[in-house]
């Protein structure tokens, strides 16, 4: 029999260990310690150094990896892999829940409902995320998703007394369990092809199948469902705006973010491993979802008056580039996805982070009008905000031109010729409504004269997300190597 | 009378997934499209523990424990959101739910 | 064999019938004692296919557990307004007719896919009696599916968490 | 030294515009004395490009490279032929001046203003230099956003709206620029093995037919809405009407010159079977030509000083076009020329309205009449840039009209026949305005005081003025400096053209008259030769 858990188990779960553990530890020094919200931001200790612990152990992966000249370590007979796909991923989550968590206290003070289990859950999520992206079983992978899903339900209703939160809450959850359930309906006729849970052993069933055998594009389809709904694609994005505009900005930031890289991550698990036979079949379903999520988001987009849904349209059509880096499928888009997470993550974090910043008390301060005069107001922050939409709308030398270039080369490359022209056409709609942020905060006059509610946090945060913005984009080599990381698998 | 083969299980469990999302699709009351998630759930049950006989491998019926799990969690939690929104705004009708646009 | 013919067909019975009744009752707590004959049909499945452990995983856990959550909130919440409504939302023919389709194409599926199961049918009807040991799943349980199992208890103290956050006025 | 002049002309405008980000606000006047000193600098270190550049010598100058991002095989490298010193020189001179003129005009959030301008610049001064053509594209970009702010926040009452369409056009133009570019970049790897984006290394690709024509006309977009060619050319108006003087003076004199730029050092030397490919030529001189037409038409009926003199740059910008696509040395040389000519006169005339507007806040035409009387400075230089725009003889417009429509009649009788009802009507319009608005008896007593100009303004107009005369009476230095250019795209674009005509004919472009002389010595021109099929190996 073999060992229950070996050290080499134990080395593949450590940031994920780390994230609980401190995640556990939160939730009971909250009910111990603070029965004063005001010192509630100590716990941020605990989300730092669990952070810290878990970006050493991906350090540790990584030079474990490096140094013995293997690809992959497997534990739990299979159910986690680390390889250079689940690191990189597991970086960006890290950066994402660092940068939300050290933002997150003073919006919440303000909100009235600062609360310790509010860390607790960035970090269980995180640890969710963390299963998503090293995940190579059926099983591992859905409860991973379910963990991570869970823990946005609630933090999307944090608000409990606000009714948008409880609406945006309650509409994510249904919409949400409603497309895990078709999820992991797919994912049981994928154990019922291959007669394991595997990944692995799935990959091989499939694709020692026809093509277009009736199962498995049942399983596809049905997998797709509960896929694409979590990374936000046409046309199951309805959860999307609403979900982002009713929770708390920060917890958009971070829904928008990380769980969006998780579940891109997941995706590529998916459709890279045991799909990837099945090629034929999904990728023109796949290219006219992502033009129709192109499409959709950057037109709804147009029309909105409410800077998070419009942020939230916008990372809809993110997600359609993204999507088109899968339908070029070779490395170049492969490696583009890579990319575009990186800087999707520091950019659109950034632009919420301006938001977190606009609400103050008694102010909800998330319309374009609430963006007017800016400029005059506090500069540093017009600036930063123009530097995120410029690298929303992927004008060079900004991080985003770089996610979009990748993903416009792996298209040329692979002869999509039609899917690269709308793509790039797109890019000039999308400007139109980021714009309309611009004009509001240079050429619109102030409308309320509140300062904005800055803190230490914030400003760590902001710097971290425009410095990367800018650095990414005018001097991206090391980053690029970074990302070439991701194809070790 | 045939034999009952996994087929029949698999059309059976495909059966109430639909009538589960009929169930979503169509109801307004939450806690009821919340009823209606469990039936999804338990389709997918039905097909896990048809494959697992059929199969004769237990993983199967391993990972049905971990959907009746995590169909433990997410109605509790649920639920838990539909109390805060009720005594915010004493509905239970999905589309009352309105000052987002659905 | 016929038994096992019959009790597949009559927990089918069950398992359709109080899923439709689920879906279509005004009264919640109607829709929810429907939804225990359902889940009731579908631990006799379990039965059926050897798999004792879940039969009363299901039995313990979602009728008696899960169910009186429902049966508890819908309590809390009073629905007695919410039965004298409108019980449909608008789109209930576009989504019927969505469902439809899908439904036949799933139907359609199946029936060309039979061949995808074959060999897995091929093994013998009579289940071996050791498949619904617990003893066995709890070998699975803890030694292959260590990780997820430690995860999902990661993921129902989130789930405790959730909830009194969410319904507790204050905490 | 040399081979880091390009670096500081460039670092120069970004330099001043890190520091000038930590200078006060409040203090306007430090701002304003910061910006017209590093823009002033920034012309400085420009010069001794002009001194050191070596007329005849093949190839780039002053080039400099350095690894910049190497898992794309993208490069910082730079470097200047003759064409691209001549739209350097332009846009350093013009760039300065345009500093100048906003001493006063700008009085509202002045600090970010010159910012703004000064990255403008950075961009401009980019997209001359690059060498690599990622870079030029990150250039081309950048300009964007300076010139949307420019337009938007400091721009006349449908600023919103200009500033918008302006960037929205020229962005769906770039980013289909964009996908040809990486075409090219793909077949490269293909044939070579590595990736770059080096132009000399994208010159050696062999290219089948197809590839080529729609990697031209991805090119095309870009550039011909930059231009812009007559369908695209909707924007311009717009922008130029709504823009600040100084903001107008450099999208005419510079920003439109990216296009016709992006033709010469990309379209026509990486594409050359695409690019004398007879449709296709065809289709570009007849845009080229309704261009000039239309333009000229649309002026004439113009109410709006400044929307008159933005139609005119269509017209003008059409003859830019028609001359490289004559594809002949007079035509190109001519049209690099005029490039610059239309940088001085309409700079010169949109500062002519900015002055105006500063002292009346109206363009309406019928609003002045008879400012000679009080304005007589004014007056003449008026005069000297409305003729140096309609081509009078000894003005530059002439040299670069008259050497284009050379070009185009060795190419085709009838493109040259339309393009001259172009120079009528251009005279026309020109004329006619001068005579609404200088000529006459004063009719609106709001004019009866206005002073005239002052000395600041003088002197911004003063090297415009000379500048324009220097092209005017003695433009060898010009035609010397582009002949290598020049002879280098025309023999990649029509190998057989020099063979064609023997040896001794490559000398010439010295000058409009030696030009003139050499023309008419040849055989009659007759219709153009064949492009050359099967490509150019």
């Amino acid at each position: 029999m073999t060992p229950l858990y070996t050290s080499t188990d134990h080395f593949t779960i450590i940031p994920a260990l780390m994230l609980v553990l401190f995640g556990c530890g939160i939730l009971l020094f909250d009910f111990l310690v603070f029965p004063d919200p005001r010192q509630r931001k100590w716990l941020l200790l605990f989300v730092v150094l669990a952070e810290g612990f878990a970006g050493y152990g991906l350090v540790r992966q990584q030079t474990y990896l490096a140094v013995n000249g293997i690809t992959a370590i497997t534990g739990f007979q299979g159910s986690v892999t680390i390889d250079g796909f689940g690191i990189f991923y597991n970086w960006i989550f890290v950066a994402a829940a660092v940068i939300v968590a050290i933002v997150s206290y003073k919006y919440l003070e303000i909100a009235g409902e600062h609360h310790g289990e509010y860390y607790g859950l960035i970090l269980f999520a995180q640890a969710g995320m963390y299963f998503l992206a090293t995940g190579t079983d059926l099983i591992t992978l859905f409860v991973g998703l379910e963990l991570m899903a869970l823990c946005f339900y609630i933090m999307v209703g944090f608000l409990r007394s606000d009714k948008r939160s409880n609406e945006a809450a309650i509409k994510y959850l249904l919409l949400g369990a409603f497309s895990s359930g078709f999820l992991v309906y797919g994912f049981s006729l994928m154990y019922g092809i291959a007669g394991s849970t595997k990944l692995s052993a799935v990959s091989a069933a499939i694709a020692a199948r026809p093509a277009w055998d009736p199962v498995v594009f049942l399983a596809l389809t049905t997998t797709s469902v509960g896929l694409l709904f979590k990374i936000s694609a046409v046309p199951f994005h309805m959860w999307a705006p609403d979900a982002y505009e009713g929770a708390p900005t920060t917890v958009t930031a971070y829904l928008s973010v990380a769980s969006k890289a998780a579940s891109i991550a997941f995706l590529l698990r998916i459709f890279l491993g045991p799909l990837a036979a099945a090629r034929d079949v999904w990728e023109p379903f796949l290219a006219v979802i992502a033009v129709a999520t192109l499409t959709l988001g950057n037109l709804a987009a147009i029309n909105q008056t409410n800077i998070k849904r419009l942020l939230a349209y916008s990372s809809i059509s993110h997600a359609g580039y993204m999507l088109l880096g899968l339908v070029a499928g070779n490395q170049t888009g492969i490696n583009g996805i890579a990319v575009y997470v990186m800087v999707y993550t520091f950019m659109n974090l950034g632009a919420f982070l301006v938001v977190v910043a606009l609400r103050r008390a008694h102010i909800i301060g998330e319309d374009l009008d609430d963006f007017s005069g800016l400029m005059q107001k506090s500069p540093g922050y017009a600036i930063l905000m123009l530097i995120f939409l410029l690298s929303l709308a992927g004008i060079p030398p900004t991080a985003g031109f770089l996610g979009k270039y990748y993903i416009f080369l792996s298209l040329i490359q692979t002869g999509h010729y039609v899917l690269a022209v709308i793509a790039t056409l797109y890019v000039a709609v999308a400007i139109y409504y980021y714009f309309k942020i611009v004009r509001s905060m240079f050429i619109r006059e102030s409308t309320e004269p509140a300062p904005l509610a800055t803190s230490f946090g914030l400003h760590v945060a902001l710097a971290v997300s425009g410095v990367l913005t800018l650095a990414i984009g005018i001097y991206p080599e090391p980053f690029l190597r970074l990302a070439q990381t991701s194809l070790l698998r | 009378m045939h034999p009952i083969t996994t087929v029949h299980y698999l059309a059976l469990s495909a059966a109430l997934l639909l009538i589960g999302t009929v169930g979503v699709l169509t109801r307004r009351n939450i806690v009821i499209i919340l009823m209606s998630i469990e039936l999804i759930l338990n389709a997918v049950n039905i097909n896990l523990i048809a494959f697992s006989h059929a199969l004769r491998s237990v993983d199967g019926q391993i990972f049905a424990i971990f959907v009746i799990t995590d169909a433990v969690a997410e109605a509790a939690v649920g639920l838990g959101i539909l109390i805060a929104l009720f005594r915010n705004k004493e509905t239970v009708q999905a589309d009352e739910v309105d000052l987002l646009k659905w | 064999m016929v038994i096992d013919a019959v009790s597949f067909y009559l927990f089918a019975l069950m398992v359709l019938g109080g899923g439709i009744l689920t879906i279509t009752r005004r009264n919640a707590v109607h829709s929810a004692i429907s939804l225990i004959v359902s889940l009731l049909g579908v631990a006799g499945l379990y039965l059926l296919q050897g798999a004792e452990f879940l039969f009363a995983v299901q039995i313990v856990l979602y009728v008696g557990g899960i169910m009186l959550l429902f049966l508890f909130v819908i309590m809390l919440v009073n629905l007695d307004m919410a039965a004298k409504e409108r019980q449909f939302n608008h789109q209930w023919l576009v989504a019927l007719v969505a469902v439809a389709l899908v439904g036949a194409q799933t139907g359609y599926f199946l029936i060309r896919g039979q061949g995808a199961f074959r060999i897995a049918d091929a093994g013998g009807i009579a289940p071996p009696s050791a498949l619904g040991n617990t003893e066995i799943l709890a070998d699975a349980l803890f030694s292959k599916y260590l990780l997820p199992f430690e995860l999902v208890s990661v993921l129902l103290l989130v789930a405790v968490v959730g909830s009194v956050v969410m319904a507790k006025k204050r905490i | 030294m040399n081979q880091h002049l390009l670096t500081l002309v460039l670092a120069t405008p970004l330099a001043g515009l890190a520091v000038l980000l930590f200078l006060p606000s409040s203090n306007q006047t430090l701002i304003r004395v910061w910006a017209n000193l590093v823009a002033f600098a920034g012309f400085l270190v420009s010069v001794p490009l002009a001194w050191r550049f070596q007329a005849g010598a093949p190839g780039f100058q002053f080039t400099e490279s350095a690894d910049w991002i190497p898992s794309l095989g993208v490069h910082y490298h730079v470097g200047i032929d003759g064409i691209s010193l001549l739209l350097l020189m332009l846009t350093t001179v013009i760039g300065f001046l345009a500093v100048l003129s906003s001493w006063n005009a700008i009085q509202d959030r002045v600090k970010p203003y010159y910012a703004m301008f000064l990255l403008l610049q950075v961009g401009m001064i980019g997209v001359f230099i690059s060498l690599d053509f990622f870079l030029f594209f990150i250039f081309w970009e950048l300009v964007l956003v300076p010139m949307y702010f420019i337009i938007g926040v400091w721009g006349g009452p449908r600023k919103l709206y200009a500033a918008i369409k302006f960037f929205l056009y020229t962005l769906a133009g770039s980013v289909l620029l964009l996908l040809g570019i990486l075409t090219l970049y793909l077949q490269h790897f293909s044939q070579f093995g590595f990736y770059t984006f080096e132009i000399s290394e994208l010159m050696r690709l062999q290219l089948s037919r197809g590839i080529e024509q729609w990697v031209f006309w991805a090119f095309f977009l870009g550039f011909a809405i930059k231009v812009p060619m007559f369908p695209f050319h909707t924007w311009l108006p717009d922008a130029h009407v709504e823009a600040p003087t100084a903001g107008s003076v450099v999208l005419a004199s510079v920003l439109l010159k990216m296009g016709t730029y992006g033709f010469l050092r990309f379209s026509l030397p990486l594409l050359p079977q695409a690019s004398s490919d007879r449709t296709i030529v065809q289709i570009l001189a007849i845009l080229s030509i309704v261009g000039i037409i239309y333009g000229a038409l649309v002026s004439l009926m113009q109410q709006d000083w400044k929307k008159l003199v933005a139609y005119s740059s269509v017209s003008h910008l059409g003859f830019c076009t028609l001359g490289i696509f004559a594809l002949n040395p007079n035509g190109i040389a001519g049209s690099v020329i005029q490039q610059v000519n239309h940088g001085i006169s309409t700079g010169m005339l949109f500062l002519v309205i900015g002055v105006i507007y500063e002292r009346r806040h109206t363009r309406e035409i019928a609003e002045y009449g008879g400012l000679a009387h009080v304005m007589p400075k004014y007056a003449t230089v008026f005069a000297i840039a409305m003729l140096s725009s309609a081509g009078l003889p000894l003005l530059n417009g002439f040299v670069g009209e008259f050497t284009i429509l050379q070009g185009a009649f060795e190419a085709s009788r009838a493109w040259a026949a339309f393009a001259v009802t172009g120079v009528i009507l251009g005279a026309a319009y020109l004329l006619w305005l001068y005579q609404r608005t200088m000529l006459g008896q004063i009719t609106n007593i709001k004019n009866l005081h206005l002073p005239d100009l002052s000395f600041r303004e003088m002197a911004i107009f003063l090297p415009l003025i000379a500048w324009a005369f220097w092209i005017g009476v003695y433009p060898k230095p010009y035609f010397d400096v582009l002949r290598q250019p020049v002879t280098e795209i025309v023999e990649r674009v029509r190998p057989a053209y020099f063979a064609a005509r023997g040896r001794e004919d490559r000398g010439q472009g010295s000058g409009a008259r030696g030009q003139l002389a050499s023309t008419l010595r040849l055989p009659a021109p007759g219709p153009r030769p064949p492009a050359p099929a099967g490509g150019t190996q």
